[in-house]
């Protein structure tokens, strides 16, 4: 359990990596998206793995650990309005600059509408 | 107190002088001169102890912790430096009232020169070399500011810049030398640091320290190859030049030699270093200064090379070449002042400098043509002047270095040599100027005598020069004689001060000289053509190449190392996480821990398998945006269900609400937004990518694996003890978000708050032009709000309230809690939103978000607060049972109201963000409750 | 746990399953869109319902209560289900996916 | 907002007030005071979004008709799972349906009912609202559809919503 | 005996989400993914459904009623998305 | 236990919430509210130091949660240090912004006041996830400031400011999940008792954690290779932001102060002096990095953005060699270089304000108005920040330079710094004298006029470098104290035996 739990906080890392290296801000968006799931299913591994321990008094006999739960939902809430805020900025970028490249960089208008044609036509 | 009221008169004066320029030019310069005269009038009742050989200390602490104390000291070698400070500024300014014009900025010229000459003063008067140091920066911060005192000529910047970064700089060396004293003696006093001369030149650091005074010393002194910022620097006023670049400033580096000599001087690297730097500035000055056409700038050669020679003595290392070194201070500044003021009176009259223009002004103004050639005179070593008594004593000095083999001779001859240069400068200055034809095309005709008192300051210096040069032991003889003892340590050496020594070989030296400068002089076409076919190399070039060498390689190293890619600095980030966290874990090597791996069922295998597969997939296919959105919700509902299936049951139920919520954000943005990414990045970068990604994820796999294996316990008993009995609550992960941890919440809250504030900010003034259809090519369909979405979006409100109000009641015992109720609330109001459109939605709601927001901050800032006023800390909770007599029991939490405020901060906040989104859109540009803001 | 409730709870889960299951089948072999459309909407709504009236069961068996937020659940689903299918029906026939060849009549917006 | 006490829906206030018990797990003191409270408090928040009333003269009919519907899309399933899991492929159609019912709330209750039952989902609902566009997983003869839809559904609907 | 049902139950709803993953991955069409999802939420349901009984507890029925209401409200986004652009106007 | 430790945080959240109500109000009666609560929290910060000065250490238990279980504001002398510079700084930054940068965002003051108020909360907190939380505050509320004020120019810096603060806060995430995994708790006094009890490959994970914890530290302090997103954000931010920003990259060397020496310190066997090695040479890279991108600068803005990446530099270097001399420099350092640069900020931007198109970019221009008062306050805050005597920022260096004793080290410290500071002041004079002096004919545009509260604010910020030379004897005096107690952990661990108001919740049950 606990090392394809690891694996797939791995698979997320790695997949949230990637696109925080890409070079537009949607997929950089993406990308912070998917590292915050794999780090907040860290944070809460480090209370270790249970199952049906949940922490609610009274209701099994023995509870994982409350704290990492405690600490991942302020994770979680935090990791939104983070978001929301970028992705806000991400849409004042594209206004500002006409494109959403994260440096700002004005489209190269021939060589990305031939990707882009490309992309579509398939 | 009166040696620091002498350095403190100055800058109080410096204040001073700019309420006193209301009333004229004349009352100003009285003003400046005031702190002078009060100060010599301070310095003389001390005399009785400086010619007994004693010293007065005046030590006030400071910043003991540094070892800088307010430490004033004076002996012989500081007074006769103030003595230069205080006279000459005081003919400066005198002489300057009537140089400067009556439309410049007058109060201003004052004010800086009272600076400096404060901090000229706090130089020479400091008992601790700290103190020295602030004084010494402090003169060429404000030389900088007096060179370029008109600031319109390209010039004068120029030269004050680079005046400033010489000496500035030479400072910074300085300090290192003087840190390192300070190390090596355990004291920045002075005293304590004469004292320590053989523990200094006994230390290993000795060179490092040395080199660094030395540097201090030479640049400020315009020592070669520093020597270039000196003729640069002439683009002062000229009073300035004769006050800074003669008398004072540019003494400083030679008063710190002698200042140190007992504790610096007397070794091999002292010899070698100061004498030959000296010999070389010596000569170079002398020779440049002839070529010069500039008035001031064959002046400035000049004080270079006597500079050199000053220098030269101090680092003969013998007593009485600083003997005569101190003796060549005095003669330098009298007449080099004077030689100053008259080129000053000169172009003052004739409008120029340049001597190929001015000849015959002896017709002109005979009484300044005088004036002007008893200093030249001197200048030259003519006898009966003081100039030739201390060049004598040079030339007896050179004799006696003990130098092996014919490097013995070399001395003698680069004395002789730079004699020569100094005659035939000299003439030039003489004859070219005040003889030589008539003058060629002045700016100002014809020049005539300048106002009295102007040549005042002059004449009381060449009278000095002549009273040295007769009478030496009687004008000069126990001031220096006071000095070389304070220099030299107390061992004065037996020198005379006589006019004439007898015929002997620093006689014959002098003849030399003299008559070989004439002839040189007479000769100088040839060497002005022997010149011309050099290629000069200008110091100031050069340094100021280096220097827009050293910005330019600065510009293009800084673009290209911040080259405003994120995804460079992003890399960085991620490369530099890896390589920190690599290290310790390759240290004791990858491992799996004590308590193993559990087995895994396959319903839970197969989900991590599509998160797994989902996560790469949107990373694989982020290109086609709409799909990756749909990708990262099957994550993110995956993850959800990993919070369920392993026992959090509220990060399930958060986990899910926030990821719709955040799915809908991301598809608000991508409605404006390509619904394509092209394809940038090269092949290798994807490569790179690839491989930095890969290494993060495994480093993250590796320690998640390592981390879940090892045996575990936390502070968490506590809270799961604690809960019920004094939280109130069996939701121990509700209470820890209430309660334990409260201020966690109540500060998340804020984040939350503060985003939607920032977003609806930041859209505010926003204009952003939707695509008028999907990339494919389909316009947007008119139908914008269906029908039976509205039916359905209708009942689902109440539902979803009641629902939330159910899980924002039980959150307390049961999973929920406010955050989740807030996500529920708020995202049935969005399906509000989605379904009935901007408008219809917001005439139906009530209320401003902002209101719903600060409400939200206000209850749970409220609830937390409530404790203080029964004296129990912030966020203190209190839990009761209410028995109502037919409802039964109740429990009353005030948990309760901090998690309505975390409620309502969540409804406020997700949808002003989400709302403030939606309002880009056109059709929603109709007015609303929000507008205005 | 009386014998008969266990059948009850027995059935229910193994029908649930099947129709979630069917449904899925469905998703994945129907041919186009419009057809594959249908399965989500009949079989799995039912294979959730009965999976959660086994819940019900189960949880009032064993004496944990009388667990009807299941019930509101298959209403949310019942309520909401036929609103999916109409706007992804919706926003089919505006991108124009294109049906199987020997589908009767058209969509309008083509 | 809150500027009276009075249930503005009331059967809606009675549904929230019946759910709240269920939620609850069980009818308790606190529950009814509590499911008071919502049952007014959440129609008063609510009955701005709700500017046609739903006109529901018979509302005694919508168990049958319920009732009706749950047991038709049991068989529904079986209907479809067989379609599903037989090798041979269905012969859907698109069927335009006239619609009769003209509430909007009673339209959509008709589309609901008529996704959920055997082989039709309802695709579109026309601008004027007097057309239903239904997808049919497996037709041979659309008038049959449309007629057994009608006699099925849309004629104790209109007998509701009168 | 409810064991070996809730076994083949899971194993069943399991493979209806693996289907259903491979219609989201295969498409073709982005309305076939949406609906991909639509069923993925609803086969998340019923696995929390079918956990809380292998668990013996209802702790985790909120969960599925919030998949229920977030999973609609996420694909009528999607859908509209799909259609108009814009989600919220 | 006293409630003036909450008062810090309280005061600008209480106010900032009043600011989110008051968004139609007058922009006189909002700016006097925020000005007011800003000063109050300057006095609130006063009473702290007095206070810390006894050196001792002051808990507040938030919910009277004894630690490690609650979290707990811990106040000491270099918690109540900070927050005195902050309240200065943000006090004169506001005042500044009420001359007209506040218009344009109705929300201006809530975001400044809830700034100061995460910033706050950093420097007060005891708790690792909580210093989480104030930075999440601190940051958001940054993003938010970055952005104030319209104009294209700032999005893109503030996006990569964003962008790369998202990945610090999941990394920062990491590194706590990491250390709690091994030992279970967050409060930073429990950490520094559990951490030396580490063993086996549990040193493992710690030794990870803490270095990932560095990066994020790092990566808000802006040391190299991770300082390029500063630059351009800050150079664009609206001064008063810019200004108050000077502060932002001290609350990542804060953070390393407080944490490192406290749970890595010399007490932490096989974890001792965690990172610190790394630290050294990176800060010199940064100082000298610095140096260069100032050197370069082609505007003000970008010098003095440049100059926040040599003070940090100059901080961290002898942070990192550990001794509490360094540590005491540094302190005195940080107060002085974060005023300077602050003022830098304002000075520029009222350059820029007064030059037409020139803006404040070094080319020449018609001469300026209030030229001389420009000057004046440029040339100070260059002397300053350069570090030449007689104002601050020479003492602050000085204390640096002589914290070392001679070693490796200090020849590399010394060598940086000194040529460091030597091509800062020709950087300073270049831009200083190209842009006050080299005026070209012509007339500018009609220049903005300037109000009094904003050349009052900047003078004033401007001149506290002076302030702090005449109080260098007590202030030097103060840091030295503060090291003192840095480096004597144990009196901090001591605070997990302090005694509770009561021991249990003391009002349950109270209304039965
Ligand atoms: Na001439
Ligand atoms: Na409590």
């Amino acid at each position: 359990m606990e090392l394809l739990f690891a694996i797939a906080i791995g698979a997320l890392t790695t997949s949230g990596v990637y696109l925080l290296l890409r070079a537009r801000t949607f997929p950089v968006v993406m990308g912070l998206t998917l590292l915050s799931y794999g780090v907040n299913l860290f944070l809460f591994a480090s209370g270790r793995l249970a199952t049906g321990q949940q922490p609610v008094i009274g209701t099994t006999a023995s509870y994982s650990d409350p704290l990492p739960q405690a600490l991942v939902l302020t994770a979680i809430v935090i990791g939104f309005a983070m978001t929301a805020f970028l992705v806000v900025l991400s849409l004042r970028n594209l206004a500002d600059n006409e494109n959403d490249h994260v440096d700002g960089r004005r489209e190269a208008t021939t060589a990305a509408s031939k990707v882009e044609q490309e992309v579509s036509s398939k | 107190m009166s040696l620091p009221l002498v350095v403190l008169l100055p800058f109080l004066g410096a204040i001073a002088a700019p309420l006193f320029a209301q009333g004229g030019r004349t009352a100003i310069a009285i003003a400046s001169s005031v702190p002078a005269l009060i100060a010599l009038a301070a310095l003389f009742p001390h005399w009785s102890v400086l010619s007994a050989g004693g010293t007065v200390l005046h030590t006030y602490e400071w910043l003991p912790v540094l070892g800088l104390s307010f430490s004033f000291r004076l002996d012989g070698l500081a007074l006769l430096f103030a003595l230069l400070i205080l006279v000459i500024g005081l003919l400066v300014i005198i002489y300057s009232h009537y140089y400067l014009k009556a439309s410049e900025n007058v109060a201003k010229f004052y004010s800086l020169l009272l600076c400096f000459k404060g901090s000229m003063l706090g130089i020479v008067l400091s008992g601790n070399l700290l103190l020295m140091l602030i004084f010494w920066e402090l003169t060429s911060l404000t030389s900088f500011l007096l060179i370029s005192f008109w600031t319109h000529k390209q010039d004068a910047r120029r030269g004050a810049r680079m005046a400033l970064a010489i000496t500035g700089g030479g400072g910074l060396a300085l300090l290192g030398g003087i840190l390192l004293i300070g190390n090596i003696v355990g004291s920045f006093e002075l005293d304590d640091v004469l004292a320590a001369g053989d523990q200094i030149k006994a230390h290993a650091l000795y060179p490092v320290a040395l080199t660094l005074v030395l540097l201090g010393a030479f640049t400020k002194s315009a020592q070669f190859p520093f020597h270039f910022w000196l003729p640069h620097a002439m683009q002062a006023p000229t009073p300035i030049s004769a006050y800074l670049h003669s008398a004072t400033m540019v003494k400083a580096g030679i008063f710190l030699m002698a200042r140190l000599y007992p504790a610096l001087a007397g070794t091999e690297q002292w010899f070698y270093m100061v004498s030959f730097t000296g010999m070389a500035t010596l000569l170079l000055g002398a020779y440049i200064a002839m070529f010069k056409h500039d008035l001031k700038g064959l002046l400035a050669y000049s004080t270079v090379s006597h500079l050199g020679l000053i220098t030269l003595l101090l680092g003969m290392g013998t007593q009485l070449a600083a003997v005569a070194a101190i003796f060549h201070v005095i003669n330098h500044a009298t007449f080099k002042a004077s030689l100053f003021m008259a080129a000053g009176i000169i172009d003052h009259e004739t409008g120029t400098r340049d001597m190929r223009r001015i000849n015959g002004l002896w017709r002109y103004m005979p009484h300044t043509a005088t004036l002007a050639m008893v200093a030249a005179s001197s200048m030259a070593g003519v006898p009966l002047l003081n100039g030739f008594l201390s060049k004598e004593m040079f030339f007896a000095e050179s004799l006696q270095l003990n130098l092996p083999g014919l490097w013995a001779w070399i001395p003698p001859i680069v004395a002789t040599l730079a004699g020569i240069f100094a005659v035939a400068y000299s003439a030039r200055f003489v004859h070219d100027v005040f003889f030589n034809g008539k003058p060629v095309d002045l700016p100002k005709f014809p020049p005539h005598e300048p106002p009295r008192y102007m040549k005042f300051p002059v004449e009381i210096l060449v009278f000095a020069c002549i009273m040295v040069g007769v009478f030496p032991t009687v004008s000069v003889g126990p001031l220096l004689y006071s000095a070389a003892s304070a220099t030299l340590g107390g061992d004065v050496p037996d020198y005379q001060l006589a006019i004439l020594h007898g015929f002997n070989l620093p006689l014959l030296m002098s003849f030399l000289a003299f008559f070989g400068g004439l002839l040189m002089y007479t000769q100088r076409q040839r060497f002005f053509d022997f010149h011309a076919q050099l290629k000069e190399v200008d110091g100031k070039a050069v340094f100021e190449f280096a220097v827009s060498k050293i910005e330019d390689m600065a510009r293009s190293f800084t673009k290209w190392l911040e080259n405003g890619s994120l995804q460079r600095y992003a890399m960085l980030l991620v490369v530099s996480v890896i390589a920190v966290t690599i290290m310790p874990l390759a240290e004791h090597g990858f491992f799996i821990g004590e308590n193993g791996l559990s087995p895994v069922d396959w319903p839970t295998g197969i989900a991590a398998g599509v998160l797994i597969i989902a996560a790469l997939a949107t990373a694989l296919w982020h290109r086609e945006r709409f799909y990756a959105l749909v990708l990262l919700s099957v994550v993110g509902l995956i993850v959800a269900l990993a919070f369920a299936r392993f026992s959090a049951p509220d990060l399930a139920m958060t986990q899910l609400s926030v990821e719709v919520v955040t799915i809908v954000l991301l598809m608000l943005a991508l409605y404006y937004m390509p619904s394509w990414t092209p394809m940038e990045s090269s092949r290798s970068r994807r490569v790179r990518d690839v491989l930095i990604a890969l290494a993060a994820g495994a480093g993250m796999t590796l320690i998640t694996l390592a981390m879940l294996t090892q045996p575990f316990s936390s502070i968490s008993e506590f809270f799961l003890e604690n809960s019920k009995p004094g939280g109130g609550g069996t939701n121990v992960v509700n209470v820890i978000l209430v309660d334990f941890r409260g201020f966690d919440t109540l500060g998340e809250i804020t984040v939350l708050a503060i985003a939607a504030l920032g977003i609806y900010a930041m859209l505010k003034n926003t204009a952003l032009t939707p695509p008028p259809g999907d990339g494919l090519g389909h316009a947007w369909t008119r139908d914008h709000y269906p029908l039976m979405l509205r039916q359905i979006a209708r009942p689902m409100l109440p539902l979803a309230l009641m629902v939330s109000a159910y899980i924002f009641l039980r959150g307390h015992n049961l999973p929920g809690g406010g955050f989740i109720a807030g996500l529920i609330t708020s995202v049935a109001l969005i399906l509000q939103y989605i379904a009935s459109g901007m408008v219809w939605t917001e005439d139906r709601i009530p209320f401003r978000y902002h209101n719903v927001i600060g409400l939200g901050l206000l209850f749970a800032t409220i609830a937390g607060a409530g404790s203080l006023a029964f004296g129990y800390p912030f966020l203190t909770t209190t839990f009761g049972y209410i028995t109502w007599p037919v409802v039964g029991k109740f429990e009353v939490a005030s948990a309760l109201v901090f998690d309505l405020g975390v409620y309502l901060a969540v409804i406020g906040a997700t949808l002003l963000a989400l709302v403030s989104i939606g309002r880009l859109s056109p059709h929603s540009a109709i007015k609303s409750k929000m507008e205005g803001a | 746990m009386s014998p008969l409730a266990e059948y009850a709870i027995s059935a229910l889960l193994v029908f649930g399953g099947a129709f979630t299951l069917i449904g899925a089948i469905g998703l994945a072999r129907l041919p186009d869109f419009y057809t594959r459309l249908h399965g989500p909407t009949k079989a799995t709504t039912v294979g959730v319902g009965a999976i959660m009236l086994s819940s019900v069961i189960y949880f009032s068996a064993i004496g944990e209560g009388v667990g009807i937020s299941e019930i509101l659940i298959t209403v949310f689903l019942l309520m909401t289900a036929p609103v999916s299918a109409n706007m992804l029906a919706k926003a089919a026939m505006h991108i124009g996916v294109k049906t199987v060849e020997d589908t009767e009549g058209k969509p309008w917006e083509q | 907002m809150f500027d009276r006490l009075s249930f503005p829906q009331p059967w809606l206030s009675l549904i929230l007030f019946l759910i709240w018990q269920i939620l609850s797990d069980g009818v308790s003191g606190g529950s009814v005071v509590v499911g008071l409270i919502l049952a007014w408090l959440i129609p008063q928040i609510t009955h701005g979004f709700w500017p046609e009333r739903p006109a529901f003269v018979k509302v005694w009919r919508m168990p049958a008709y319920i009732l009706r519907v749950l047991k038709d899309i049991v068989i529904a399933s079986f209907s479809v799972a067989w379609l599903i899991l037989t090798p041979r492929n269905p012969r859907p159609a698109f069927i335009s349906y006239p619609l009769r019912l003209d509430h909007p709330l009673a339209i959509s209750i008709l589309a609901s009912t008529i996704s959920l039952t055997p082989g039709t989902v309802s695709a579109d609902v026309s601008d004027d609202n007097k057309t239903l566009l239904i997808h049919a997983l497996d037709a041979t003869n659309d008038q049959e559809v449309i007629d057994a839809i009608y006699n099925s559904y849309e004629k104790p609907l209109m007998e509701m919503f009168q | 005996m409810i064991v070996i049902a809730l076994y083949l139950s899971i194993a069943m709803v399991t493979v209806a989400a693996l289907l259903n993953v491979y219609r989201l991955i295969k498409g073709p069409d982005e309305p076939d993914r949406v609906l991909a999802i639509d069923t993925l939420y609803i086969n998340a349901i019923a696995l929390i459904i079918l956990l809380g009984i292998t668990l013996g507890t209802r702790m985790y029925l909120e969960s599925a009623l919030l998949i229920a209401v977030m999973g609609f409200v996420s694909t009528v986004a999607m859908a509209k998305y799909l259609k108009r652009g814009s989600v919220i106007e | 236990m006293t409630h003036w430790l909450i008062a810090p945080i309280l005061i600008p959240l209480l106010g900032g919430i009043l600011q989110v109500f008051m968004g139609y109000a007058p922009i006189g009666l909002r700016r006097t509210l925020a000005i007011a609560t800003t000063v109050l929290m300057l006095v609130s910060a006063v009473v702290l130091l007095a206070l810390a000065s006894d050196g001792s250490y002051r808990v507040y238990a938030f919910g009277n949660w004894q630690p490690p279980f609650g979290i707990v504001l811990v106040l000491d002398r270099l918690a109540a240090l900070m927050l005195v510079l902050t309240a200065v700084l943000g006090l004169f930054c506001h005042i500044y912004a009420s001359g007209g940068a506040d218009e344009g965002n109705r929300q201006f003051h809530t975001l400044f006041l809830f700034q100061l108020m995460g910033l706050n909360i950093a420097f007060l907190t005891g708790d690792l996830f909580n210093l989480f939380v104030a930075f999440e505050v601190l940051l958001i509320a940054s993003y938010g400031l970055l952005m104030h004020g319209g104009g294209t120019s700032r999005t893109v810096p503030g996006l990569h400011y964003v962008v790369l603060n998202l990945a610090g806060s999941a990394l920062f995430l990491i590194s706590v999940g990491m250390i709690y995994s091994v030992t279970g708790t967050l409060n930073m006094a429990d950490l520094a008792v559990k951490i030396p009890q580490v063993t086996g490959s549990n040193l493992n994970l710690v030794k990870a954690g803490g270095m990932m914890l560095l990066v994020v530290f790092a990566l808000k302090a802006a040391i190299l290779p991770l300082c390029f997103w500063l630059p351009k954000a800050y150079a664009r931010a609206t001064a008063p932001v810019a200004a108050l920003f000077a502060v932002m990259t001290k609350v990542g060397i804060y953070a390393i102060v407080r944490i490192y020496p406290l749970i890595f310190g010399d007490d932490a066997g096989e974890l001792a002096n965690l990172g610190m090695d790394w630290l050294f040479p990176l800060a010199l890279v940064t100082l000298s990095m610095g140096v260069i991108g100032a050197l370069g600068a082609d505007n003000l803005k970008t010098l003095v953005a440049w100059q926040v990446i040599i003070s940090v530099g100059t901080l961290l270097a002898p942070i990192a060699l550990g001794s509490e001399a360094g540590l005491s420099a540094a302190l005195f350092y940080l107060v002085s270089t974060t005023w300077t640069v602050a003022a830098l900020f304002l000075v520029a931007e009222l350059v820029a304000s007064q030059r037409g198109t020139a803006a404040d970019k070094i080319i020449t221009a018609p001469k300026m108005h209030h030229r001389t008062f420009l000057s004046v306050l440029f040339l100070i805050g260059a002397v300053a920040a350069s570090g030449l005597p007689p104002l601050s920022g020479f003492f602050g260096k000085l204390l640096i330079l002589k914290s070392v004793e001679p070693s490796a080290e200090m020849a590399w410290l010394w060598g940086v710094l000194l040529v460091g500071g030597f091509l800062t002041l020709i950087a300073y004079s270049r831009a200083g004298s190209i842009v006050f002096w080299w005026n070209v004919d012509g007339h500018l545009e009609t220049p903005e006029p300037m109000n009094n509260r904003v050349a009052v604010s900047t003078g004033i910020l401007t001149c506290l470098t002076m302030l702090i030379v005449v109080l260098a004897g007590p202030l030097s005096d103060f840091t030295r104290a503060t090291a003192e107690q840095l480096h004597n952990n144990q009196d901090y661990i001591n605070i997990l035996q302090t005694p509770m108001h009561v021991p249990q919740n003391p009002l349950v049950g109270e209304i039965n």
